[in-house]
Order: structure tokens, then C-alpha cells, then sequence
């Protein structure tokens, strides 16, 4: 079954050896993973760069969220501990060009395709430096001339977004460029994704939608989200090519979902990705989640991604501790610094603010101002 | 005993599950021992077994639901999760619920309650105030209550009432709003309400508005000045009549909303008093409301955004001046 | 393959039989026709009974169109013609206590549940005797307190509105019902249809949808709505057990659709039909549909339904030539009865119109009274 | 030569396809040899192959990829079937296109084509003015062309904004407006005009309301009085600087809309001249909306729900009198 990691040893070549495969057969079939996938053996730089962002994400969120707790972040602080594989593998694979529309939980893989720290504590704290300067928020922000789209909330609405990215390319005569989306179990229930997808297989654009179920939409289980044996199976339903994926391990995740971009870049059909893990944190920091059950913790699917991957890494001697204490230190330190420069900056104030929702300036609404000015 | 604008929509929900067995809730993370983002349905899932049902993230099949519901006798009540997300079950609401008794006869007995407005941080998909789009479209009774007690009394008389309520509640007044106690019996659905009376000038507003037009009041009447409140508690209807006594007495109109400035509340306000008053103004009516651009996220510019006691009494002093 | 037909002879008790395996299986597999499935021979009631509402269906709605071409109907005619041995299998199963959400093609079917003709004779006239009143016109039409819903014209919108009747009747305690609703290949795409398809599962009550790929939403082609290779592969994504389904063939439509409302009351997951057919008419009597290729004209679901049914009958001898004729003067009749009946009705007028959106004439909006008056 | 109005938008698609790579056009429909419900895109896929693409029934996956192909430098017309289908769309317009330019500093240049208003039999679902739904949230221009001309030149305008347009044009005026033939030049985009010239009543009005205002002009005409007729054009930006400058000739303000009553244009005119124009009015100033229900299917109500000349000619007679 194609997408799906083997067990075997993973080499420095992995995605094109699978590809050399995958091109000329027929649509898959949705995959299923064997029971209890062994951790991969790794001896690749890919794994060990995918995991440093995985530190480095960790590290980031957190701090933010000992911050939260100081009372120094308003508004919500949304992590994403335990996806960070997922995450990371969605990032990593792309490339200048390429798109990206993250959502919630996706820090890893924002920093692998290139967000620099600091613009995520900009964000927030507010800052003016920021892609958002203080307009929008935490995980709502993004830099679309880079590729990076700026989410909003309302779950579903960038699927369709990143299809029109990527006709316009398509259109444009660019080429092998790809797009990639994220989104929660949860989010696969709105009608926005339905369409989103739908439409993508339509227009036959080379996206890859990596759907994390992590067992949780904020406080609502499975069983209140969908009836259906398994989310996958909605791929043959749009015409994607769909994979499961155990979202705990890191092989596999760059397995899966890498192999997905590259078909995608290939000009196969649009690819679904569904991984399975379980969100390690609240749905937001102000969140307890009390309400996930000890047996849910006991699941599998429930295994810390980081800690999975650097038990490998000790057990393969895939680096040494010294090297990994550097890497925790480094990682520590960029945290600090992205801070740091972003508490430096300047705040908006309400008074310097250009109040126009619009670029024509020429044809602002002459309502008067509004607000308390 | 001291009781929230929060506390007082839970409790209005308890005693209607309680006294009414049609009545069910429907919404994303209302039930289970989690009881809704804001809590305002803690505890009620365990209370009331099969009748407070988490949803899928599907707002308009959300609603549907809760049409079909109706159809069939039941009263339930949906939670949008924010107003915001309201957005994307907007046609089942003006299309499907509002048409549905003047296409058919047969009225649609939903509440559909938003948890609305601004707070600090909350970000342009977390602030919006969404009344005037429902007031706009016919078939909809849209209440905005300001006090803790009306909250309690409308929630239960907007799910007594036949036709479909959307029903705006502030996020801003769910903790900041304190009441001794609940009451048995509100105003009528429909009335606005004198919160302040005054003779110098009137100010209508409803919701979280309603609170910063009372501190600007205060502040003006150090001024010599006294300044009538007007809580309008339902923007649809509108109670046009309370509104001209008023003008009749104060001469000066200025409209308070925390929404986007064009159309909605304080424009029909103003249209209405300037048609049917006309001959009771004194001076121009004015009005104020949100800055015309997203609910921005540092509270900064939120500040700066929505309006302020002070922006309200700044204004305020112009109107008495002319 | 359960839910399919087999070619057999169709027996009195089809329906039970099928039921008594389907009952103790597993969830279905998407089932998929033999190709070329051969009439049946159906010596049966029902598939008369259904003939006859498919042959008045039909002589109404010629009626209908031939009123619209001579300018006598305000606004749009959307008749069901080819589609009328799928909508007759959505009705005819249908009893007191169940919910029918029909859409666009389901003359047949509305009328197998019993909607008398005048009514909707009525509707398009604008008859005030009518439902609607005049208000509404066309196929926006329903009597909701006996279980016929108005569908308003946003596509998807009335799936979730069956579920949540269905819920509301189980709450009550209510037995043995199930909703029924209809929806094109078209309306599939809609967030709508699948947030309303979502629920239905997670709620697990007893809805059948019955979609029909007539090949054509108004005159975009099957290639630009969807992309997978079989819109019934949506059922399992959703955990709706699923069908296919020859939509020329009435015996096919009575066995596959009897057996999906069979299942759903009796408390299997929502079912879904995927039926195949052409639509044998313009979108509206508007439309000349020139866009329907020639090829698509001589594929095997292009048959007309109705010929096919009337060549079993003669065929297989199930009734003579002289009962068809008198079915046919007396389809007639009928159609003749109720345009006669709703044309001598009066039309509403506005000043004598009740203008209130709401039932309580006491929190009308008195922001007067606008229009022309 | 004489050209419709929908003849015109179908004109000013083929222009701009033709003189800008960056356009294509995307909708129900609208390719093929089909060219749209209304035709207002017909010969147009064969004229441009690949650039006016039928899409599934999905508005809202319509709008979004009409948004992602804008950020990426594409100029996307959005073909809405009726506009009373873009209410499943306007999470997309409003908290997608809407907020972007605002949020990221990156304008999205779509425009997304609202069929508006009544005609006969077309019932509830298919009869909508939308307008005041888009215009209340910030971040969109809103254009409502009521002339053959205007719906040419302010479609091309719309194309070439760099910020989300709402183009809402009305379906009654497809087949009963004609112009001779089409200008090169419009007015700028967000001026209103002078329809026609009067000094005893300002109207203010767009789109087919306009037509319906003019003719009640010219019937009161007959009885001595010269009443001026403005024509909104955009109803955001609204053009309070025109019609303020109208009244101040006139004296007296009649706003007249098709959509429904509640907020909306007329209350936003109303509330804009009373507001900052309070001394020029000689009466109180007036409005006209269709009336607080669906819109009716059946031609006797349809004509009663919606404003027409007669009525616009009384309530003027009544303003006139004051
Ligand atoms: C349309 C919509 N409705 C409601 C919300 C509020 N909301 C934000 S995140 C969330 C849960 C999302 O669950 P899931 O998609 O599974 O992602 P996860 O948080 O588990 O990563 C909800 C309900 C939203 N953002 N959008
Ligand atoms: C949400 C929405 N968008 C657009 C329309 C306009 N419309 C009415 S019928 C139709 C085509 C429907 O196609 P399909 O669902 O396949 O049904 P069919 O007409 O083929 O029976 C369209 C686009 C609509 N009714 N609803
Ligand atoms: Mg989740
Ligand atoms: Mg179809």
C-alpha cells in the first residue's frame, strides 16, 4: 500500500523511491496503517531536521504559554503539542513557491517553510512590526506574498482559497509548484471543506490537505463529530487519493505525507492525509481539558511525538546527547530571542492607526470616523 | 446572592429545560461535564440527559436541525459558538427560518443565540456584533439584552415566542454584569426600556452600548446636564414609539451601537426618528458606532474601535451645545 | 450485493426477503450494478401502482409545460420528465408519520405520498386555496404539518432539516418512521447537503437521500460538479450504508429504494441512493437544453423511464392495452380536474394580503408598512 | 445600434477579458455554450477558452477560489446565479475578502456579480436585494448600476479596484432598459448623480428603483413640481457630499430601495442627511422599501411588496404638502 511507511529502514532517498512507483498506478485506494507501526530507523537528515523544528516549536509554545499564564498574552494562545510531527512533515516539504494554509496547531510546520520566530511573538503580543501589526492575532496571520496564508477562523474557508492560488499559478505557466492545507477532524464536518475539496478535484490542483484527528473538537469526541468507520474514506468520495497516517511518529509522517506532496507536484489528484493523534494540550491555554478521558490517554494514538522521536534518536544514535542537550539549548535561545526583539517593538496605538478597511483610499465611505476617536 | 449576565442565560436555560420539555440545546461543546465555551450551559447535559447535544462544526446543518426540530414541536435552542461563526448558517436562518410561517403558516420556534460583541484581544472572527444583518431580512425577532435581568427574562420569553429569535448576548456583559437577583417577570418583549431619564438629550443604545451611554450620562450630569438612556432590549421590533417619547421630551437624539457604521441599529434609529419626530428635534441626531473597518485584535485599537463612554459623552456635549 | 436488484423475478414480499439478510450484516459496501441490468418482471401491485402515478406525473406535467409555453404560468416550470421512476420509489414507501423533503424533479414522488394534484395545480397559478397562497410558487411548495416540507431554493438546505424532524419524533417516542429527501448530482456539492449528511449520521436517524445524477446541474456536465469515479462512495465517508441505482429501470427504483426505507426504519444508518438517469427535460421549461451532447443521449441511462416501465407491462402482460388506455384517459381527467379546479379559484390580492413574516402580530416591527400601498 | 443592460455586462466581460490576462470569469453556468442563466456571459468560454469556467454548485468554494486566485495576482469575476444564493457566500465575502486587505495589507481584487431585485414570479428565493447585507460590513465597495451605461463602465471599474467589489445588478432592468450604445468613460466610481434636475424634493435612489423614481418625477411634474432624482450609483461608498448638496436645493428627502425595510440604504441616506445635513431639510425627510415580508411569487403581491412610481409619487405629494 503505497503512502505508507514499512518498516523497513528509512534512506536518504525514501520519497523517490516510492514515487518511482506511485506514478503509474491507478488511483489509490484509501490506505490503512498495519496495527502498532514500529518507530522507523531514520539514519536521514530530513528526520533530524524535522525534529529540531519540532524542539524549537515545543520550546516556543511553551513559553508562550507560561506567558499566558503571566497574564502577558491577550486573548487566547492556541498550541499545537503533540501534532508537531504531523506538523512539521507539512512544512518541510515545501518549497518557495510553493502555499501554505495552516491553521490552529501547525507551528512546526509554519517554521519549517520558513515563518521566523519572532513574527509569531509579534503576533502575539501585538506588535507593529508584525505580518499583522496588532489587526488580527495569534494563530490568525500569515504572509501571502510568501505563500503563507493568513487563516480565518472560520474553519474550512482556506481550502477553497489555496485551490485558487493554485489555478492562478497554474494558469500563470508556473510550474511544479504545490499547495497545502491543514485542518482538524473537526473542520472536515463544515460545509467550507466539503466545497473546498470538492473543488479541488475539480479543478485538478495539486494540493495536499493533511487532516489531523486528534480525537477532539475543543471539548467534543469523535463520536459527536462524524459516524463514518474512518475520514479517510471521504477521499474516494472527492476523487483524492487519501492515507492514514500515525501522527505520532515522525517517519511516518514524513513518509506520508512527503510522498503526498510529491504525487501532488506530480500532477496526481489531490491528496488527503488523515493523521491520528491526540491533541496533548487544551484547545486553547485558558482550557483544562478535563474532559479528555484516561482511557483516550491510554491509546496509542496518544504517545508524545517528541518524545517518540527522540527516543528513536537516542536508540538509533541518530545524534548524541550532547548534541541533542545544543539543540534544546539553541532552540531555548532562539525562543528567547524572538521575544525578546518582539517585546522591543512598538505596539499600535489607536490614534496612528490608518483606519481603512480598504486600499482605494480614494473610495473610503465618508461615514465619519466611528469608534471612540 | 450575586448573579452574572452569564449566570443568568444558564439559568435561564436550566428552568426551560426544566419547565418545558420540548425545550432541547444544540450546539458545539454545550454538553458533556464541558457546558459551552463560555460555560453558559455548565452542568445542564448532566441535568437534563439526551437534551443538551453537542454538535459536528457544521453551523448550518445546525440550525437546520433545529428547524426540522421545530416543525415537529420542539423549542430547542442553538448555540452559535461565537456570533461570528453565525456567518456560515445565515441562509438557513433569513431563508429557511424567516420565510418559513409567511410561506407556509407554520412558524419556526428556534432561538439561535449569539454570543456576540467585543472584548480585549478577541480579533476581527470574535468581536462581531451581527444584529442588524438578521434585523434587515423579515421573519426575525432579534433581542440584544444589556442588563443580567433581562437577559434571564428574554432567553425565556424568546423561546415562549413562536416565531425564530436571534438572540445577541455580549460577551463583554457576561462577567462584567452583576445582579442581586433574577426576576420573575420582564418587560414585554418588544418594549425599550428608560434606563435613565433624563430631559436634555437622549441617547438610545441597547447591549453592551448601553453601559458606556450610562457612564457618559453620569459624567454629563456633573455637567448640569441630564441625559435620558434608552435600552432598546429588542433592535427588531424596534420600539419606535418609546424612542419619539423620548426625543419629545429631551429634543436631542444620538444613537449608540457597537457595530459596523453603515446601516444596522443606530441608522434605523436615527431614519426613524428623523421621519416620525422630525418636528421633536432640536438639533441633528448623531450617532456612533464601531470604527468601519475588522474588530481589531490589541486592545489598543479595540479601544480605539468600538466606542468609548468617553467618545459617547464627547459627543454627547456637541449635541447639547447646538 | 445487498440493496441491488438481481434480475429475478420480483415476488410480492422483495422488500422482506431482502430485509431478513440485510438486517444482520455489516455495514454495506457502496454497491455497484451489474452493467446492463435487465428489466425486471415484476408481477406486482406496487410496480403498477407506480406506473400510475409515473404516467399522471408525466400527463400533468406536459400539461404544465404546454401551459407555460402558452404564457398562462408566471415565473419558472420544472417538471421531472425521465426522473419519474425514482421519484415514485421516494413516495410510494412513504406512510402517515413519515417526512418527505422532495426538490425539483419529485412530481411522482410528492404525489405517491399524497399531495393531491390540485394543490399544485394551485401553486403555480398562485391560487390562494393553495399552500402557499401565492406566496410562494412552483415546486417551493409543502405542507409541513403533514409531514411534505416546502423546500426553500438554496440547494442541501432541507437534508438537515429532516434530521432534525426525525430527532424531534424520536424524542416524542414516535415508532417506525423515517424521512425521506431528494437531492441532484448538482446539490451534492453544496456545504449544505454535507454538513446535513454529517449530522444525519452522527445522530444516527432513519433518513434515506436519494440523489440523482440526471448528468447535468442546469447545463454544467457531470465533469465540472465532482470528480470521483462514484458519487455513492460519499456514503461511506459519511457512514450512510449506500446504493447505486438505475434510475430508468422502476423495478430497480421500487426494490433499491423499498429496501433503503425498509432499512432506515428499522434503525440502520442513514442510507443513501445514487441513481442514474439523463434529465429528459430543459432545467426549466425555459430551457431548450441544447447543451446535452448527442452522446449522452444514446448512453443506456437515457432511456426514457416511463416507455421502459410501459414496455415491461406489455411485455410481460401485466396489464392490457385497454386498462392502459382507460390509465391514460383517466390520468388525464385528473390533470384536467385540477387546473380546471385551481383556475377557478381566486388569485391573492395585495391590499386584502395579511403582511407579517411572523406569527405574532404583536411584535410586528412598526416600521410601517413600505411597498406600493 | 441599441444595447440592454444586460447586454452591457455581457459587453464589459468580453472587454475585459480581452484587454487584461489576469481576468477570468467563474460561475454557475457560465462556460460552455451555455453563457449563464441570464446569458450574461454567452459566447464568452468559446471567445476565451479556459478563462470562463463553470463551476460546481458551491458558492462558497466559488468565492474562496475567487480570493486564493486574486492574492496570487488574477482578476476573478464571480458569477452569483441569483444573489439570493451569495448568502451562502457571504462568509467569504465578508470575513475573507472583506478582512484581508485590512489584516494583511494585501488587497483581493475580486468581483462577484449579485442578479439582484424582483421580477415577476420569481418568489422569495430568487428576487433578493442584498446590497445592505455587504455594504454594513467594512472592507467591500458595493455598486448598484441602475443605467446601461453605468452597469458598462462601473463593471469595468469593479474589475480594475483593487479591493473587493460587490456588483449587484438588477435583473428586471436585463431586457427593459436599452441605451444606444455604450461610453467609453463613466463617472467616478463612489459619485452619485444627478438623474434628474428639481428643486422641491430630492430623491435618492439606484439601481431599479431609480427608474421607478424617475417616473413618479415625471408624473408629479405634470402637478408643478420639479422633483430631483439622485442616483446613488454605489451605495458604499456612499455619496453624502451629492445628495447633502441635492437637499440643500431642495429642501426635502425621499430615500427609496428595493430591499427590505429594516436599515439598509434608505436608513443609512436618511440617517447620513439628518445627521450632517439637519438644517437644510424644510420636512421631514421619507422613505420607501419593499415591505418586511419574503418577496411574494404571486405578480398581484409581488406589485404590492415593492415599491412602485405610484406609491413613490404619493409619498412625495405628502412631503411636498408639509
Ligand atoms: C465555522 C466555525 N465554527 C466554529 C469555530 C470555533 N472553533 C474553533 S477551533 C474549534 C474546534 C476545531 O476542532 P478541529 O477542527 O478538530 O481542530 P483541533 O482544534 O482539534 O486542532 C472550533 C469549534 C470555528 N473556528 N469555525
Ligand atoms: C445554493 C444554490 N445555488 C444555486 C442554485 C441555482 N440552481 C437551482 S437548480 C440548479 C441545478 C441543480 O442541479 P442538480 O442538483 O443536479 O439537480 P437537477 O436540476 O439536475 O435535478 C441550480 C444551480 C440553487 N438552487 N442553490
Ligand atoms: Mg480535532
Ligand atoms: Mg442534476
Amino acid at each position: 500500500m503505497l503512502g505508507m511507511t514499512d518498516g523497513g529502514v528509512f534512506s536518504e532517498n525514501f520519497l523517490r523511491s516510492r514515487l518511482d512507483v506511485g506514478y503509474n498506478r491507478p488511483m489509490l485506494q484509501t490506505a490503512r496503517p498495519k496495527k502498532k507501526s514500529q518507530p522507523k530507523a531514520p539514519a536521514h537528515e530530513k528526520y533530524l531536521e524535522a525534529f529540531r523544528w519540532m524542539l524549537l516549536t515545543r520550546t516556543f509554545e511553551e513559553k508562550l504559554a507560561s506567558m499566558y499564564r503571566g497574564g502577558r498574552i491577550t486573548g487566547g494562545v492556541y498550541i499545537g503539542k503533540g501534532q508537531e510531527a504531523v506538523s512539521v512533515a507539512c512544512g518541510i516539504f515545501l518549497q518557495k513557491g510553493d502555499i501554505f494554509a495552516p491553521l490552529i496547531r501547525d507551528q512546526a510546520g509554519r517554521s519549517a517553510f520558513g515563518e521566523p520566530l519572532v513574527d509569531v511573538a509579534r503576533t502575539y503580543l501585538g506588535s507593529r512590526a508584525g505580518p499583522m501589526r496588532g489587526r488580527d492575532g495569534n494563530i490568525h496571520r500569515g504572509k501571502p506574498r510568501d505563500g503563507q496564508l493568513a487563516m480565518i477562523s472560520h474553519l474550512g474557508a482556506m481550502v477553497s482559497v489555496v485551490v485558487g492560488s493554485l489555478m492562478a499559478k497554474r494558469g500563470r505557466g508556473e510550474k511544479n509548484f504545490i499547495g497545502l492545507t491543514t485542518i482538524g477532524e473537526g473542520g472536515m464536518q463544515t460545509g467550507a471543506s466539503h466545497e473546498g475539496m470538492n473543488i479541488a478535484a475539480v479543478e485538478h490542483v495539486p494540493l495536499v490537505v493533511v487532516a489531523t484527528n486528534n480525537h477532539y473538537a475543543y471539548s467534543t469526541p469523535n463520536d459527536r463529530e462524524f459516524a463514518c468507520a474512518n475520514l479517510v474514506d471521504r477521499a474516494r468520495g472527492y476523487g483524492f487519493e487519501g492515507y492514514e497516517l500515525d501522527g505520532t511518529d515522525l517517519a511516518a509522517c514524513l513518509d506520508v505525507i512527503g510522498t503526498a506532496v510529491k504525487r501532488a507536484r506530480a500532477g496526481r489528484p489531490p491528496q488527503l492525509v488523515v493523521a491520528s493523534i491526540l491533541r496533548l494540550a487544551g484547545h486553547g491555554e485558558h482550557d483544562d481539558f478535563s474532559y479528555v478521558t484516561d482511557d483516550i490517554r491510554r491509546e496509542p494514538f496518544a504517545i508524545d511525538c517528541l518524545q517518540r522521536t527522540e527516543a528513536v534518536i537516542r536508540e538509533r544514535e541518530l545524534a548524541d546527547a550532547e548534541t541533542l542537550k545544543r539543540w534544546r539549548e539553541e532552540a531555548a535561545e532562539d525562543v528567547e530571542n524572538a521575544f525578546s526583539a518582539a517585546q522591543r517593538e512598538p505596539v499600535p496605538s489607536g490614534d496612528d492607526e490608518d483606519w481603512s478597511a480598504i486600499s482605494r483610499r480614494d473610495l473610503v465611505d465618508e461615514i465619519g470616523e466611528g469608534g471612540s476617536s | 446572592m450575586s448573579i452574572t449576565y452569564l449566570e443568568a442565560i444558564r439559568e435561564a436555560q436550566a428552568k426551560l429545560l426544566h419547565d418545558d420539555k420540548r425545550v432541547f440545546i444544540y450546539g458545539q461543546d454545550v454538553g458533556g461535564s464541558f457546558g459551552g465555551a463560555f460555560k453558559a450551559t455548565k452542568g445542564l447535559a448532566k441535568e437534563f440527559p439526551g437534551r443538551v447535544l453537542n454538535t459536528p462544526i457544521s453551523e448550518d446543518a445546525m440550525v437546520g436541525t433545529a428547524i426540522g426540530a421545530a416543525l415537529e414541536g420542539m423549542r430547542p435552542i442553538v448555540e452559535m459558538q461565537f456570533a461570528d461563526f453565525s456567518s456560515v448558517a445565515l441562509n438557513q436562518i433569513l431563508n429557511n427560518a424567516g420565510t418559513h410561517y409567511w410561506r407556509t403558516n407554520i412558524p419556526v420556534p428556534i432561538t439561535v443565540r449569539l454570543p456576540s460583541g467585543g472584548t480585549k484581544g478577541s480579533g476581527p472572527f470574535h468581536s462581531q456584533s451581527m444584529e442588524s444583518l438578521y434585523a434587515h431580512y423579515p421573519g426575525l425577532i432579534v433581542m440584544t439584552p444589556a442588563t443580567v435581568e433581562d437577559a434571564y427574562t428574554m432567553l425565556i420569553d424568546a423561546v415562549a415566542i413562536d416565531d425564530p429569535v436571534v438572540f445577541c448576548e455580549h460577551k463583554y456583559l457576561y462577567y462584567h454584569l452583576k445582579a442581586d437577583n433574577l426576576p420573575n417577570d420582564g418587560m414585554p418583549v418588544g418594549k425599550a426600556r428608560i434606563a435613565r431619564p433624563g430631559r436634555d438629550l437622549t441617547i438610545v443604545s441597547y447591549s453592551a452600548m448601553l453601559h458606556e451611554s450610562l457612564s457618559a450620562a453620569e459624567e454629563i450630569a456633573k455637567e448640569g446636564f441630564e441625559i435620558e438612556v434608552v435600552d432598546l432590549r429588542t433592535v427588531k421590533p424596534l420600539d419606535t414609539a418609546t424612542v419619539l417619547a423620548s426625543v419629545a421630551r429631551t429634543g436631542r437624539l444620538l444613537a449608540v451601537g457597537e457595530s459596523f457604521p453603515w446601516g444596522g441599529v443606530t441608522a434605523e434609529v436615527i431614519a426613524r426618528v428623523s421621519a416620525e419626530g422630525f418636528h421633536l428635534l432640536d438639533a441633528a441626531p448623531a450617532r456612533i458606532n464601531a470604527k468601519d473597518t475588522p474588530i481589531p485584535y490589541h486592545p489598543n485599537l479595540w479601544s480605539t474601535h468600538r466606542p468609548s463612554s468617553k467618545a459617547i459623552a464627547a459627543k454627547a456635549r456637541k449635541i447639547l451645545r447646538e
